[in-house]
């Protein structure tokens, strides 16, 4: 209750403080359109971020916000990162290549530079991460934060898991692993997806009637059940026929993931079949592949794009939340999503050992990191080519 | 309005027949499941003897369709059946009162409608807001502020989100209980309490997407020349886009709400288990563990009925909010 | 039309300059445009697209649209300067004393609110009048514009109204507030031309009335004629020149505006006729075909012959578009057949072999939608050349640098260009360079240079005449535009509601006797001579123009 | 009369505070008052008070540790006490029991204990088509016979010493009759804490009755509330933030950062559980006792133990009797882990290289994949080439376990020897997963069982200790601790039953808030 006293109070200071910032500022700058023209809202809101910001100082000098002061410093080193790599970019590389980093936004070129060094992970991991993914070293359960008094060890900084693996490496080598099996399974998701779209679009009829109702029946059982019960079904074939359960996960995904492609490539192709261009071509006398792979597909190849990155996304969260449940990535692969709920025991001692806490955090951050990254990048594409249709 | 009316006897008859198809596939995959009922009731204490006693006490020894026509005579007729475990429990009794899926589920989907209803109490009017607000300043410092906000929130795997949250409101500043075990009888304000965690987990989760959507769909609006009609008539930048904006962008909002409430019933398995909250989701991962059918075909039922009652919902609203379908020629 | 320069002046724009921004940089677009305008006068702004007539008609409202920003001058209205004043002061003046009517009523009504309800806004919102008072204001204004029902039609939303008739509407939802100043942007460009007469006459008798002054912008110089008092020319954001309407029609000072004048002028001597006994190149006989279980077309019979050019008339919705999609073979007729040259054709185009497809082709109204944005020329134009005559690699290209040639663009300039790159009348000439590639007999023109500016217009008219003539093609020309048909036709079809209401020679259509249909068509052609409207009112009365005459017959 | 059923005659036993009456002091540690909030694992939303159903924690502590009682109950120390019974008393052959109940007992619902509820509710498991998991357990009784209002006899149809201790099983709860469907379904037992509030797979509440035969020495909460709470993250922050004051099963992992809050301690005992590697005695190459004894010196149990376990366990000698039983060989030589031998009884088996598949799922035992491939790794170096065949989780132990040659198996352990080994070592038992059958095993198995003197017992089930740990089927690595945590504001007794989780699953019963 006083709680919501206190809230209530601040908002009716900030709101006076709003309205005598625009008063203070039409006065003292001679009425100059900047705070002529402000209207109320937009003065609460610069004198809400004001106060968040000092608010965000204060508690940055207070003991015990170690998880804050990380935050702050992460957030800032990431931004001055991406604008340091743009700056980079813009000087460095071709005409084409420097011309794109200077439109580039800084939330754009933080995801590019992300991705990057993803990718850079993700393939050099044999020779970045200092242990094997599934080595298993002398001292299994060693406490990340490598101090020796909360039970850590120096050499490996992020501890050691159950059985003595490093996290750290296995972090690493869950780059590989993670964002190579949900890139996998995007591109099946969209191979099967968009052509099943393109089909039922170009040809229509009953191919589009049949498709759709199934595409129907299939996204109206969510999405990460049905996906836990054919995980179930698919151990059997997987113990039966000796192929991994990791490929039954990319085909299952992949087939629940396709029919939100599958509206999306639909609908895309649905507003270019109708294109005279097309009209030009069936008059032409050309073949439904030619159509689809030479008229459609390269116009709706940028809407599909950026649901790529979307669904990547997408995939992504799906399998560490599989793997979060237990029916994900098998060990001894290394996953972030296994990772994390392995390791968010020690959430709970995060009061007095941030950084053991930090542990979980780091792989559900790498997540994270690289959606955040990858949505940047959409937003950015999306934002391009609306622009250029204007 | 007669053509309304036909489009939604359409639209519910199209709706009964996916249910139809959805509770075959369920019913297909759940009998593809390995073991039943039997078998993981009894774990390490599976007999021959045993698994064959209660598959016949089950009816697990019929036809599969035989058994797939009589669960859906009973669904027609509004009986949804009776879990196996209470099933074979009164088998052991030999008679007696038999609690229902019906009955055994309700309470489940009454808390996780009780989750979904307070996260969306929260998200939808935030949401809108921050959307809204984010098209009127377009491109300032707010704008990207809150498409960073809700960018990050979006990407972050739920149950990150939630221990996250239970590490800075219950573990560093505790001001929230981390444990959400509603029960019945529990008064109002205490269930409130308990369901907050959980529902602002969620609110991270789907409030991105809404807010997204509402914040294109105005955008898009903006350009069009009926809105800079309105401009032109001398009319507020709020007025504009409250009253000649947010009408037309209705439709996809709608839709984007109801895509996320069906979200918010069906798919909040995993924040359910870190927050141990006793809803729907939960029961049914159960359900699958013991392979306890009609459990599993009732939740199903249930679930890709809430998916298509809701975007019939949404269809119509998008119907009522567009006055082309509204008044026909 | 009387002199009105000696009343006070209303607004004042001075040296008005814009930028608009393309690639994260600022460009102008309009470079020094100045104006005055007098109470109740009428000031007339043309020029081509692009000459930034409607960016100036904003600006002198103190309005930019996103991405445009005033860089430089002064718009004076009524003493306030607009380019300087606080967004409060402007919204005081904009709808209650400067109103805008936009180009299409039909997109800037609000779907999802009642005529009336958008009427009353502004009045209400300034404080002008009340709502009820504000609705009888709008029921008698809806009156005074012929509107149907105009206790009524208010209570519709836009989408149940005609094009025509919204637009009135909308003149009538600017006048709400009774302004000093109503901005026109393209009111009738999106309407037929027995639509726009009555428009027009009901845009200028408010204006009359209410003594509204007025900035018309507009291409059509025939519609200015008509409307301004004075008129002003734009090219390319700059001033041309500007004169009192009658001076500027008859005694034009700049070439540019002279070659505007001129525009009209062209015209191909009529053929003689083809031999009774020739074999049409196609010949459609009595087709009838439907979308669903409605019949679009009933009937319709026409030949064209070898050589000859047939224009096929009508407004929007009268079939002529159907009977192309059955010519081609993508509708295919439920009665009645398509011959070429004497031999019946399948109905669906799926039936039909390479070499029917070949030698029919069509060009399309919209460019931009026409050729695939993704594929280079050379690509959209080698892709017939190959398939239908197989020639590949170098042969390939050389045969699309021929084409090009011959649709007189530089080949080795464009031929690896996107048709992003290009502009509206050249995208129109890849089409026709496509539809030759396939080396057919017969091309059917939808609607070919209505999306252009006429003289960009002309000059596709003039290429197509001269390919005719070269290559003895047969040419069925869809247009709603009479002066189109005046100069490149040999025969015309009239079409009305999906039947044909007459046909024959060009000659004997633009002599009278005439179809009733064909003649109010004719009629509605406004012409450039300032007292054409007046005169045409005077003659036949508001009942004989427009809607109301087309719909009686 | 010390510590009687321990050492001497075990014909006769009685209930604790009939001990207390004839001048035992039994401390009485606890004081009243307070509410315990457990938070647990093993909770299912088809759980019931059936406790023929019964397998996890969960339900145990609830029906068991709360609202009902058994005939008897096993002390913290591992003696048996009796609950419901009085004293008991069998014949010279064991075959005939005779338990006399407690007077004066009452069900919640006020109806009054006697014979009929004791015979009703054991009917539920001999009944001839019990589905009951405890069936095999009163399988032997062939009569029960009520000799007075609060007098029972039973009837073997062989003699066994251990017949009171199997009365103690969580499965035999004593119901009351007449009245079972309405007691089943709403919970209605003799137990210290009524049925207050129960939502399957949610939580239970129970609430103290006011008075009751345990009162003095038991029973200190007024009331208590278990919380279902599977996922271990959320039990262990659950307990941290002080929402329970209690949590079985904590992460091992976490163990060193958990000891540096004040606020928090560790509940550990080592039991009877055991993790197993069964092989097929009857199958090749299995049926040799040389392959056996190769495979027993391939496994390295202490790094098993440090690994799997993280330390919190003990090394196995390849027998199922754990230190929470009686009769366990605790001075038996240990095996270990020693590839010299290994390969030399390979050697005398005739065989080179030995290859088999090993079958594991993490289904057998948390770490049971891990432990394979820890096997692999130290077998190879005895020239045992192990293939790890991973099976699916699901139906692990319907298709699995009892039919592959050699797997990974989980026991959670029995309170009493023959109990353990006619469940899983007695020839022709359903269970015996490895076909074991050895004759000298046997027959000392029928004689310990009727045998009343426990030192003739006691040497007669060191021998069989031993016989497993030199030729037995079934290697049995190590035995696991019962690891739980509880708030310091909770009390418990000196001495932790260590045969189930949770002081036996009775912490209702016998802990209390400081």
């Amino acid at each position: 209750m006083t709680a919501l006293l206190y809230v209530l109070g601040a908002l009716a200071a900030l709101l006076l403080a709003a309205w005598a910032m625009r008063l203070a500022g039409r006065a003292l700058s001679g009425n100059h359109p900047r705070f002529r023209d402000m209207g109320f809202g937009e003065a609460f809101g610069w004198v809400f971020a004001a106060a968040a910001l000092v608010f965000a100082v204060w508690l940055y000098g207070r003991e015990g916000a170690v998880f804050f002061r990380w935050a702050v410093q992460g957030f800032v080193i990431f931004a001055l990162a991406a604008w340091l790599f743009r700056l980079a970019g813009r000087h460095i590389g071709t005409g084409g290549s420097r011309k794109l980093f200077r439109a580039m936004p800084l939330t754009a070129s933080f995801g590019v530079l992300v991705v990057l060094i993803y990718a850079i992970l993700a393939i050099f991991a044999g020779f970045i991460a200092p242990y094997g993914q599934a080595e298993i070293l002398g001292a299994a359960n060693v406490v990340p934060g490598g101090d020796p008094a909360l039970g850590g060890n120096p050499a490996y900084p992020l501890g050691t898991d159950q059985i003595g693996r490093d996290i750290l490496s296995r972090l690493i080598y869950g780059a590989q692993n993670t964002v190579g099996i949900a890139f996998a399974t995007t591109c099946l998701a969209f191979v099967l997806g968009g052509s099943m779209g393109f089909l039922a679009a170009t040809i229509g009829g009953w191919l589009d009637q049949l498709l759709s109702r199934a595409v129907d029946v299939l996204m109206a059982i969510p999405a990460l059940i049905f996906a836990l019960l054919l995980m179930t079904i698919a151990s059997v074939w997987s113990a039966r026929l000796g192929v991994p359960l990791t490929l039954f996960m990319v085909l299952i995904i992949a087939l629940i993931d396709s029919t939100r492609v599958f509206r999306l490539a639909r609908a895309v192709a649905g507003n270019i079949v109708v294109m005279d261009y097309i009209e030009a071509a069936k008059l032409r006398g050309e073949g439904l592949g030619y159509l689809i792979f030479r008229e459609i597909l390269p116009n709706a190849l940028a809407p599909l794009l950026a649901e790529f990155g979307l669904r990547f996304c997408f995939v992504f969260l799906t399998i560490a939340s599989l793997s979060f449940l237990g029916v994900g990535i098998q060990p001894p692969l290394a996953d972030w999503g296994t990772m994390v709920r392995d390791l968010a025991q020690f959430i709970n001692y995060a009061a007095f050992a941030p950084q053991a806490a930090a542990a979980p955090l780091l792989a559900a951050g790498a997540i994270a990191l690289l959606t955040v990254a990858v949505n940047f990048i959409v937003d950015w594409m999306l934002h391009r080519s609306s622009g250029l249709k204007e | 309005m007669g053509s309304v009316t036909r489009i939604v006897v359409q639209r519910l008859l199209l709706g009964i027949l996916t249910l139809l198809v959805v509770s075959i596939v369920i019913f297909t995959a759940v009998n593809l499941l390995p073991g039943d009922f039997a078998q993981a009731v009894l774990g390490q204490g599976a007999t021959e003897e045993a698994i064959r006693s209660i598959r016949r006490d089950l009816g697990l020894d019929q036809n599969i369709v035989l058994r797939y026509l009589d669960w859906l005579g009973g669904v027609v007729r509004g009986d949804l059946g009776v879990s196996f475990a209470q099933m074979n429990f009164q088998s052991n009794m030999g008679g007696g009162e038999m609690k229902t899926v019906a009955a055994q589920i309700a309470p489940r989907f009454g808390n996780t409608m009780f989750l979904a209803g307070v996260t969306a109490m929260i998200a939808v009017p935030l949401s809108i807001t921050l959307g809204v607000l984010a098209a009127l300043y377009r491109n300032s410092a707010f704008d990207k502020g809150a498409n960073l906000f809700t960018l990050s929130s979006i990407s972050s795997p739920e149950f990150f989100l939630a221990y996250v949250l239970i590490l800075f409101l219950a573990v560093i500043y505790p001001v929230l209980p981390s444990l959400s075990n509603i029960y019945e009888g529990m008064g109002f304000g205490e269930r409130l309490e308990k369901t907050l965690l959980p529902a602002l987990t969620l609110t991270l989760v789907v409030t991105a997407h809404m807010m997204r959507m509402t914040r294109a769909a105005i955008i898009q609006l903006l350009s069009s020349p009926y809105i800079e009609m309105a401009r032109l008539k001398g009319i507020s930048p709020m007025r504009v886009i409250v009253r000649h904006a947010l009408p037309n962008a209705l439709a996809p909002i709608i839709n984007v709400i109801a895509l996320n409430l069906a979200y918010l019933i069906t798919g909040v398995v995993v924040v359910e288990v870190v927050f141990v909250y006793p809803g729907i989701g939960q029961l049914f991962v159960d359900a699958v563990k013991i392979r306890d059918i009609p459990v599993v075909q009732a939740a199903c039922l249930i679930f890709a009925g809430a998916y298509i009652l809701l975007n019939l919902t949404a269809d119509i609203m998008s119907i009522l909010s567009n006055p082309r379908l509204r008044h026909p020629k | 039309m009387s002199d009105k320069s000696h009343r006070s002046l209303l607004l004042r724009v001075e040296d008005l300059q814009l930028e608009g921004r393309s690639d994260e940089t600022w460009t102008p677009i309009v470079k020094g445009v100045s104006f005055d305008l007098h109470k109740g006068e009428v000031l007339g702004l043309i020029g081509e697209s692009g000459a930034g007539k409607s960016t100036v008609g904003l600006a002198a409202m103190g309005f930019t649209r996103d991405g445009v920003r005033i860089s430089g001058g002064s718009v004076l209205f009524d003493g306030t300067d607009l380019v300087t004043a606080s967004a409060d002061t402007k919204r005081q003046l904009l709808g209650k004393r400067i109103a805008y009517v936009a180009q299409s009523a039909a997109a800037s009504f609000n779907p999802a609110h009642k005529i009336i309800d958008q009427h009353t806004e502004a009045p209400v919102r300034h404080g002008v009048s009340g709502r009820k008072e504000s609705e009888e204001d709008a029921m008698e204004l809806y009156a005074r514009l012929r509107l149907p029902n105009p206790e009524e039609i208010g209570f519709r939303y836009p989408h149940q109204v005609s094009g025509g008739q919204l637009q009135r509407a909308m003149t009538a939802m600017a006048m709400s507030c009774r302004p000093d100043l109503i901005i026109f942007d393209e009111p009738t460009t999106a309407l037929d031309v027995t639509t726009q007469i009555e428009v027009l006459a009901a845009i200028r008798k408010i204006v009359e009335d209410f003594d509204t002054a007025a900035i018309y912008i507009t291409h059509d110089l025939a519609v200015v004629a008509q409307m301004a008092d004075r008129i002003k020319v734009l090219l390319r954001g700059e001033e041309v020149e500007e004169a009192e309407t009658r001076r500027m029609l008859s005694d034009p000072q700049e070439e540019y505006t002279r070659s505007l004048w001129a525009v009209r002028s062209f015209k191909r001597p009529a053929k003689p006729a083809p031999a009774l006994d020739a074999v049409p190149v196609i010949s459609v006989q009595g087709v009838t075909a439907a979308y669903g279980k409605m019949d679009i077309l009933h009937g319709v019979s026409f030949d064209i012959h070898a050589g000859r050019t047939v224009a096929v008339v009508g407004e929007s919705g009268s079939g002529k578009s159907t009977t192309a999609r059955c010519i081609t073979g993508l509708l295919p007729p439920r009665l009645g057949q398509i011959e070429f040259e004497g031999t019946p054709l399948p109905g669906s185009f799926r039936g039909r072999s390479k070499d029917q497809l070949r030698q029919i082709q069509m060009i399309y109204q919209m460019a931009d939608t026409a050729l695939n944005p993704r594929k280079t020329i050379g690509q959209i134009i080698g892709r017939p050349v190959e398939f239908y005559g197989g020639l590949r690699g170098r042969a390939r290209r050389a045969r699309v640098e021929e084409l090009l040639a011959q649709i007189e663009l530089e080949p080795s300039q464009y031929i690896d260009r996107l048709p992003s790159e290009l502009s509206g009348g050249q995208k129109q000439r890849i089409g026709i360079a496509r539809a030759l590639a396939a080396e057919p007999r017969f091309i059917i023109c939808d609607e070919v240079t209505s999306a252009l500016d006429q003289l960009v217009a002309e000059g596709i008219l003039k290429l197509l005449a001269d390919l005719q003539d070269e290559l003895g093609l047969s040419y069925m020309f869809i247009t709603h535009d009479l002066a189109t048909v005046r100069s490149i036709a040999d025969e015309v079809v009239v079409m009305k509601d999906g039947e044909v209401v007459e046909q024959g020679s060009k000659d004997d259509m633009f002599t009278p006797p005439h179809h009733p249909y064909t003649d109010l068509l004719l009629s509605s052609v406004p012409e450039m001579d300032p007292d054409w409207l007046s005169e045409l009112l005077k003659e036949r009365g508001l009942e004989n123009i427009g809607d109301a005459a087309s719909d009686r017959m | 009369m010390t510590n009687m059923s321990r050492r001497g005659l075990l014909r006769t036993g009685a209930a604790a505070s009939v001990l207390a009456a004839t001048g035992l002091p039994l401390r009485a540690q606890g004081k009243r008052g307070g509410r315990l909030r457990v938070g647990m694992n093993g909770a299912n939303t088809s759980d019931s008070w059936d406790a023929r159903t019964h397998s996890d924690i969960f339900m145990i502590s609830a029906a068991q540790g709360a609202v009902f009682d058994n005939l008897t109950e096993i002390a913290p120390d591992g003696s048996l006490r009796g609950e419901l019974a009085e004293s008991w008393e069998a014949s010279e052959d064991a075959k005939t029991w005779t338990f006399t109940l407690r007077r004066g007992v009452t069900f919640h619902n006020g109806k009054s204990f006697g014979a009929d509820d004791v015979i009703e509710s054991l009917q539920l498991h001999v009944a001839e088509d019990s589905k009951s998991a405890a069936k095999p357990i009163v399988a032997a009784i062939t009569e029960m016979k009520k000799l007075g209002e609060h007098q029972v006899q039973f009837t073997l149809n062989a003699g066994n010493a251990d017949f009171p201790y199997l009365m103690s099983d969580y499965h035999l709860l004593i119901y009351p009759a007449g009245q079972l469907d309405e007691a089943l379904s709403k919970g209605i037992g003799t137990g210290l804490y009524r049925a207050e509030a129960f939502e399957p797979g949610v939580r239970f509440v129970g609430k103290r009755v006011d008075s009751h035969y345990k009162d003095g020495n038991f029973g200190w909460f007024d009331e208590i509330e278990y919380i279902a709470i599977n996922d271990g993250t959320a039990r262990m922050n659950a307990l941290m933030t002080g929402q329970v004051d209690a949590i079985n099963r904590i992460d091992f992992k976490t163990e060193a950062l958990l000891k540096a809050n004040p606020n928090v301690r560790i509940l550990e005992v080592t039991g009877n559980q055991h993790y197993t590697f069964p092989m097929l005695t009857d199958v090749s190459p299995f049926d040799q006792v040389h392959v056996r004894k190769a495979l027993k010196y391939g496994i390295n149990r202490q790094e098993m133990v440090d690994k799997i376990l993280l330390g919190h366990g003990q090394v196995g000698n390849d027998t199922p009797i754990g230190p929470a039983n009686q009769y366990y060989n605790a001075d038996m030589e240990q095996l270990a882990y020693d590839p010299d031998k290994a390969k030399f009884h390979l050697k005398q088996a005739g065989i080179d290289r030995l290859n088999i598949d090993l079958s594991a799922s993490n289904a057998a035992f948390n770490g049971a994949i891990d432990a394979a491939q820890l096997y692999q790794a130290s077998a190879g170096a005895g020239g045992i080439e192990i293939n790890l065949v991973q099976e699916p989780a699901d139906g692990y132990w319907s298709n699995v376990w009892l039919k592959k040659p050699f797997c990974a198996a989980y026991w959670s352990g029995r309170a009493t020897e023959d109990w353990m080994f006619s469940s899983a070592y007695e020839a022709g038992v359903p269970w015996n997963d490895s076909h074991w059958d050895d004759a000298r095993f046997q027959e000392l198995l029928i004689a310990a069982r009727a045998e009343l003197d426990s030192d003739t017992r006691r040497g007669q089930y060191y021998e069989m200790q031993e016989i497993l740990r030199d030729r037995g089927g079934v290697i049995v690595p190590m035995f696991a601790n019962f690891v739980g945590a509880l708030s310091t504001k909770v009390g418990t007794p000196e001495t932790v039953g260590n045969l189930w989780q949770m002081d036996n699953a009775r912490m209702a019963e016998r802990w209390w808030m400081n």
